[in-house]
């Protein structure tokens, strides 16, 4: 089984869009749509099948990674892109937990989603996605990647838009593909610039680092490092676009407004954590250019900072949650910027699993309610909605570093890191632990309100209130088993070191180049200090929320006044932006293009006008017209005779 | 000289009759008098030696299209119009323009200085025939013109029987 | 002095000359279509004359081409008459210029 | 004799159109469907088959000009494919039309192939003159259609579209005619020639008349005041072909008549490009604000053409086969857009963005057919679009620079704004409108699906595109020379005119493994060199760049094959 090709992987989830699309195709004339049994066997079984093909190959994979070059795709002058693959340590951990938490949430959605019209259009879509994120990650190429990169972007439009008779949705999805376009073209001009500076063989990952080894290694660094610092800063701005980081965040707690199992895979899990992917992969490149390397952790810094603090403010469900999956992007992203390319991913790694098992428990609760997410009309459902109410908790501990859960292990390392890493570290260290505080705070309102307490809602909706169904907690309660025990991949503090040993192939190298020798501390202060911040988070979340009688809900779930302010920030700025957009594009409508009609019906009118008056010859006098025209003759011959013709 | 003598005589009688054309009151006269200028005429070309043209000028132009035109001129009982005047003011304007006109024409092609040349070839009947039909010759050839012509006479034919045919017969009985 | 050839020249121009006025100066119908005749064989004339200036072979087509205009002549003779005709019974006159129909 | 078939017999098919009944759209569909099948296959021979020629026959000869005009004509990859979308956008365009123009079902037809013809002529002529003669054919036929099955204001876009137009090349056929006034025959060859022998200013005024009636029909950014009335107010097949495959004629003329023929100077270059990329940016924007779904579409596809004509005049050497890809996507693309459109049209009566709106949740399989459309003219990567788009980037920056580039890239963000408004306001939302008119049929959706999966195809696998490419081989320009009256041999006038100024000829580069394995070729490095100097430094730290690169190269390689045994070894361990 190791000669297993490695297109088997993309190929499942391809076959399962393409027949679950048609099939909704077929069915959508019909009223009563195809049996919901069938669809959603199919669009676990390819999900199922890709995972399987990864752990046969991540069993067997040989130290150097798998390369397939499968076939030729581009090939003009300037630009020869190859169809390859390549399976590596990085990619391995990635799609393991890809394939995996997608087959979950497959799994999930059939529940989920039941009942619903576009059951089998969803799933065609759930398979596209996982389609295109596989050829995101496993691909050897940047333009290969790009192609996975805009195609997880087109499915989180899509699924974000599922629901799309209601305008918000739309309106929520099309934000979501634009900004994220606005971070593509960053991604596409890092390429662009890459191939002019080294021909297009150098989009290869492979020949990437081995173009810039050699050309660091030449002795005259500091003559590429400018254009290599503008290439990274291009292929930042993708990032801060995929993972919604400062200034292209704003998309994120609007793609809410898809179904929850999406907000689950795409945006908390997967797709968001595609730009930390690519920092990685590209360590080789971001590891020469320290310039951009401080602003992807200042960056990372604000977001982290900023989401956490919004995340205060919010009364929906799943916008906290939102805002929480920022956060924590932001501490993904600092610790790309200071080169700890491992500990990120293994942060990625860990927060797939809790906030995936956050979402969906969040699902499940808006499920028991009926569509309800506004927070304040929650309260109490420990009782009524107990496994769901367990997955929760369980996550939340991970999610605010309690010790011995997944989140306590990665994001210790990540401000371990931190502090390390050189004369801004501390105050980098302080931010990170105030920010956990923060999340911890944030996080246990969340719970508070939802769980704890009595029912706010009305007296007939308490009725209906149920648990989820089985094909639900399934897979909510094994996330949270990975919640609990994915951390122990890497528990620094107890000498486990098994995750960054395995990413040493990749990333190791690379983060080699900027070891900063700081003073040594013992790691056991750092965890003490972080359980610290995580039990006093706690503790002020239950002190403030515990008691208090939460405000009666009134109006729409969005934060109001000075909290809407720090929320809206960004999209204030977006909106400066946009209506630059919009009053030039008036402009040219009504200045420039007016202009051009105007000069058009200048010409047109006075060709008009001197017809018009040729034309008042031509009335009715046939005979003078002919006498007119012998005259006209006569004048012509005057002219040529005097003019010499002729003689 | 007697040529000149001829040509003088026959041109004299030929611009006379036009000018008769010109100046007669009733159609019927003025065609009579264009049949008298188009035989003149058949006159010359004889004498520049196409006699061909000639004949066929007499038996097409004065045999056919002047009788076709006083036989209409005859049916058509108002064509002497006395309401009609023979000039207006747009013939003043006209004639002195025409007159003008043919002044500078005349002036550069006596200017011009042409003058026959002994070797050109006499317009018989045998050598226009042999040009006309001749289809082994090389060049376009007159024969694809010649039979075009055919056609569109038939066709003037056929378009002028449409247009006149129904009004002439009703015409014609309403005078009976 | 012998025939020269601008005098046929001369002769076609003056022919010419009369055959246009009266094209465009009488309004009586008949003889514009007179004028017109006039003015054709004055064009022939021409034809015939300069095709007698030319060196053999050229001095052909000078004396064949009158032959068409005068088939085409006798076309246009066809028609207009007929037109003529169709007018004459719609209007009742001779007129040309009661018969502009042209809007402009 | 497959070239004067897809040529003349159009024509023909017009002509036997007439026999068939004007009342009855069964019959006169049916042989009319026939028919474009069979063009269209044809057009798929002709790009299998490579190029080709058809005997020079002299046609006639224009006063005052020095050679014979010759009935010409010759296939090349870029005309090749021209004559697919015209072909292919004809047989959707009349599968379309069959619902839409029942009345007067035949004389639609007639017209269509009547364009079909004309632009199939414009793309295969070799002659200059038959080039213009077909070039001023095609808008006869388009302006007859649009004005006979156009919207509420037909008569004046069909006024504005011929009038504008033909105006347009007017001054072409003037520089034309003094052209081949002075050039020994109307090929090609002959009229670069008798160009270099001109003085400067002549040159620059006739180029600039060429460019004039190109720019005029492309459109780009002054020149399109016909381009919007003319697409919304035509029927939208019409539309279709319009936009898919007769506005390509300008874009084909820069590449095959103006870029060969005229030793250009780099202001004027320079002008086009930016002229493009404001053309671009101005039908991104006016996109973006357009109330008319067909208006929209139209400035959309003058935003694409704008990067087009930018990508031509970068003169980079990914030019071509770049411009290419494009220029078959957005035909594609675009031309399913419009057709699309037109159904939308027939079912609810309304054109209006804000009269529109949830037509995904009435019939599913229009709007999911919209919605996939709508992103493939996205360029998403995998189409062909982004193909296209991707490469054309690449060619500006490479040839002119980032800032150009830049203002590119704008366009594309903005391309996806105005495409995700006009799907939301069309396809999603609550549904504003009644379907009162007849419905989408399975052989329409079938044959837009078709579209979209060859778009797919094409995205994925370009070859099919760019190697079919080869604008001039020797064969064609020693024909050319014969006609011409020279000698085959004039090397150093055909080195000038033919490879230099055709960037990209040679498409048969089939090292491309080696060179994603050894990334450092000469040409890399002389690209690398530009580059560095580009980014302002010295000649000399340049040179001493490239020395030690290489340097590292040699031993580079060294080791790469002492490493390579090892990785055979492993892989036979797999």
């Amino acid at each position: 089984m190791t000669n297993l090709p490695l297109w088997f992987i993309p190929l499942f989830p391809l076959i399962g869009c393409i027949l679950l699309g048609s099939i909704a195709l077929v069915s959508s004339d019909s009223k009563k749509g195809p049996s919901e049994g069938f669809v959603g066997a199919l669009s676990v079984l390819f999900p199922a099948l890709a995972f399987a093909c990864v752990v046969l190959l991540s069993v067997n994979m040989p130290e150097g990674g798998i390369r397939a070059t499968l076939c030729n795709w581009i090939d003009i002058p300037m630009l020869k892109v190859d169809v390859g693959f390549l399976f590596d340590s990085l990619s391995r951990i990635m799609l393991l937990f890809v394939t995996g938490i997608g087959t979950l949430i497959a799994i999930y959605s059939i529940g989920y989603m039941h009942g619903d019209r576009g059951f089998a259009r969803f799933f065609a879509y759930i398979n596209l996605f996982l389609f295109s994120m596989i050829v995101l990650v496993l691909s050897d190429s940047l333009l290969l990647t790009f192609l996975g990169w805009e195609g997880v972007g087109l499915c989180s439009y899509l699924l974000i838009g599922f629901w799309n008779h209601d305008i918000n949705n739309c309106k929520a999805a099309n934000k979501a593909f634009i900004v994220n376009r606005v971070g593509d073209i960053g991604f596409l001009f890092g390429m662009l610039l890459l191939c002019t500076l080294g021909g297009s063989g150098i989009l290869n990952y492979d020949s990437l680092n081995h173009f810039i080894n050699m050309i660091m290694g030449s002795g005259n660094a500091e003559i590429v490092v400018p254009i290599l610092s503008v290439v990274g800063i291009c292929f930042f701005v993708g990032c801060t676009g995929k993972s919604a980081q400062i200034p292209l965040l704003t998309w994120l707690p609007d793609a809410m407004a898809g179904p929850t199992p999406v907000s689950a895979l795409i945006h908390a899990a997967t797709m968001v954590t595609s730009g930390v992917y690519l920092l990685a992969r590209l360590s080789t490149l971001f590891v020469q250019i320290p310039l951009v390397l401080d602003i992807i952790t200042w960056v990372g810094l604000l977001t982290a900072f900023w989401a956490a603090v919004a995340g205060l403010f919010q009364n929906d469900i799943k916008k906290v949650l939102a805002y929480s999956t920022v956060s924590q992007l932001g501490y993904m992203f600092m610790a790309a910027g200071v080169a700890a390319f491992d500990s990120s991913i293994f942060h990625v790694f860990t927060h797939a699993f809790f906030k995936a098992a956050l979402f969906l428990g969040a699902g499940a609760v808006i499920h028991s309610l009926a569509g309800e997410q506004d927070m304040r009309k929650m309260g109490g459902l420990l009782k009524k909605t107990p496994v769901t109410a367990c997955v929760m908790i369980f996550a939340f501990l991970a999610i605010v570093g309690f010790p011995g859960f997944a989140g306590f292990w990665s994001k210790d390392l990540i401000l371990e890191r931190l502090y390390m890493s050189g004369p801004m570290g501390p105050f980098f260290y302080v931010v990170g632990l105030l920010t956990a505080v923060i999340t911890a705070v944030y996080m246990g309102r969340l719970i508070v309100m939802t769980f704890f307490g009595s029912y706010r809602g009305s007296k007939e909706s308490e009725a209906h209130i149920h648990e989820a169904p089985a094909t639900m907690l399934l897979p909510m309660v094994v996330l949270a088993f990975g919640a609990i025990f994915a951390g122990y991949l890497w528990a620094d503090s107890i000498g486990v070191k098994f995750f960054e040993e395995m990413l040493a192939p990749v990333v190791g190298s690379a983060q080699q180049v900027l070891t900063h020798n700081a003073a040594h501390v013992n790691p056991m202060v750092f965890a003490g200090l972080g359980t610290l911040a995580a039990l006093l988070g706690m503790g002020i979340a239950w002190a403030k929320y515990g008691k208090a009688r939460i405000p009666e809900a009134k109006g729409s779930s969005a934060p109001q006044g000075k909290m809407a302010t720090w929320t809206f920030f960004w999209d204030y700025v977006h909106g400066v932006v946009i209506t630059v957009v919009n009053a030039v594009a008036w402009v040219v409508e009504n200045c420039v293009d007016r202009l051009v009609q105007f000069v058009q019906w200048l010409v047109a009118s006075i060709a008009e006008i001197l017809g018009d008056g040729a034309a008042a010859f031509q009335v009715r006098k046939v005979r003078l017209q002919i006498a007119l025209s012998i005259a006209g003759v006569v004048a012509l011959m005057i002219v040529v005779l005097l003019t010499g013709g002729l003689i | 000289m007697l040529a000149l003598i001829y040509f003088i005589i026959l041109g004299v009688i030929a611009v006379g009759s036009a000018l008769c054309v010109l100046l007669s009151k009733h159609p019927l006269y003025g065609a009579l008098s264009l049949v008298v200028s188009m035989l003149s005429l058949a006159g010359i070309y004889g004498l520049l030696g196409s006699p061909f043209i000639g004949v066929v000028q007499i038996m097409v132009y004065a045999g056919a299209i002047i009788m076709l035109l006083t036989f209409v001129i005859m049916v058509l009982n108002a064509a002497k119009d006395g309401k009609t005047p023979m000039f207006d003011k747009v013939s003043l304007f006209v004639i002195p323009a025409a007159l003008v006109l043919s002044g500078l024409v005349g002036f550069v092609l006596v200017r011009s200085g042409i003058a026959f040349d002994a070797t050109a070839v006499r317009g018989s009947v045998k050598l226009t025939s042999e040009t006309l039909f001749n289809v082994a010759q090389e060049g376009p050839g007159y024969f694809v013109l010649f039979e075009v012509i055919g056609l569109l006479l038939l066709s003037a034919m056929a378009a002028a029987v449409l247009m006149a045919k129904k009004r002439l017969g009703t015409d014609n009985e309403e005078d009976k | 002095m012998e025939l020269q050839a601008i005098y046929v020249q001369v002769l076609a121009l003056v022919i010419f000359a009369i055959g246009i006025i009266v094209a465009v100066s009488r309004r009586n119908i008949f003889f514009v279509l007179m004028g017109v005749e006039l003015a054709l064989n004055a064009v022939n004339l021409s034809f015939v004359g300069f095709s007698k200036t030319l060196p053999e072979d050229m001095s052909i087509a000078g004396q064949i081409v009158p032959l068409f205009t005068i088939a085409v002549a006798a076309a246009e003779a066809c028609v207009g008459l007929a037109m003529v005709i169709m007018i004459f019974r719609n209007r009742e006159s001779v007129d040309s210029n009661d018969f502009t129909n042209l809007k402009g | 004799m497959l070239l004067h078939l897809l040529v003349l017999a159009p024509f023909v098919a017009a002509i036997l159109m007439v026999a068939t009944s004007k009342e009855d759209p069964k019959s006169s569909s049916r042989l009319a469907f026939l028919f474009a099948l069979a063009f269209f296959g044809m057009s798929i021979a002709l790009i299998a088959g490579g190029n080709q020629a058809t005997e020079a026959v002299e046609w006639f000869r224009i006063p005052g000009a020095k050679g014979p005009v010759y009935y010409y004509l010759y296939s090349h990859g870029l005309g090749a494919w021209m004559v697919f979308l015209s072909t292919g956008l004809s047989l959707v365009a009349l599968i379309t039309a069959r619902n839409t123009t029942c009345k007067n079902y035949r004389n639609f037809a007639i017209g269509i192939f009547a364009l079909m013809g004309a632009m199939n002529g414009t793309f295969l002529a070799a002659d200059a003159v038959l080039f213009f003669f077909f070039f001023e054919a095609m808008v006869i036929p388009a302006a007859i259609l649009m004005a006979g099955f156009g919207g509420k204001e037909r008569s004046k876009a069909a006024m504005t579209f011929a009038i504008y137009t033909l105006v347009g090349s007017a001054p072409m056929m003037v520089a034309l005619w003094y052209l081949i006034s002075q050039a020994d025959s109307s090929l090609l060859l002959s009229l670069a020639i008798a160009l270099q022998n001109m003085p400067e200013g002549t040159q620059v005024a006739i180029l600039v008349s060429f460019l004039l009636a190109f720019m005029v029909k492309t459109p780009v950014f002054p020149f399109h005041g016909w381009q919007a009335i003319s697409y919304s107010e035509a029927p939208a097949p019409l539309s279709a072909i319009l936009t898919g495959a007769m506005s390509k004629a300008g874009v084909f003329g820069f590449i095959a008549w103006v870029l060969p023929v005229f030793p250009m100077n780099t202001g004027l270059v320079n002008v086009m490009m930016w002229l493009g990329l404001v053309t671009a940016v101005y039908g991104a924007l006016m996109a973006l604000r357009a109330t008319d779904s067909k208006k929209l579409l139209a400035f959309s596809s003058m935003g694409h053409l704008g990067l087009a004509v930018a990508g031509v005049f970068t003169l980079s050497e990914a030019m071509l086969p770049a411009v290419l890809v494009l220029l078959v996507a957005h035909g594609i693309s675009a031309g399913a857009q419009f057709l699309l459109m037109g159904i939308g049209e027939r079912m609810t009566g309304t054109r209006e963005l804000d009269k529109l709106g949830g037509l995904a949740r009435v019939t599913p399989v229009f709007g999911t057919l919209f919605g996939f459309v709508a992103v493939l003219a996205l360029a998403i990567p995998g189409t062909a679009g982004f193909v296209g788009e991707f490469t054309v980037l690449l060619s500006i920056w490479d040839g002119v620079g980032p800032v150009p580039a830049l203002v590119a890239g704008l366009c594309i963000i903005l391309s996806a704004a105005y495409m995700l408004r006009f799907v939301q306001k069309v396809i999603f939302g609550e549904q504003k409108c009644e379907i009162s008119g007849k419905r989408m049929t399975a052989l329409e959706g079938s044959s837009i699906g078709v579209m979209g999966v060859l778009l797919l195809v094409f995205g994925m696998h370009p070859a099919f595109i760019t190697n079919a490419l080869q604008l001039f081989d020797e064969q064609a320009i020693e024909n050319m020379a014969r006609l011409a009256g020279e000698k085959p041999a004039v090397p150093t006038e055909q080195d000038e005119i033919v490879p230099s100024s055709i960037p990209g000829v040679d498409a048969e580069v089939d090292d491309s493994l080696a060179s994603v394995a050894e990334p450092y070729t000469e040409e890399d490095l002389d690209s690398l060199k530009v580059n560095l100097k580009a980014n302002g430094f010295t000649e000399e730290e340049i040179a001493n760049l490239v020395e030690q690169l290489k340097a590292m190269q040699l031993e580079d390689s060294a080791e790469a094959d002492a490493a390579e045994p090892a990785d055979a070894v492993e892989g036979g361990n797999k």
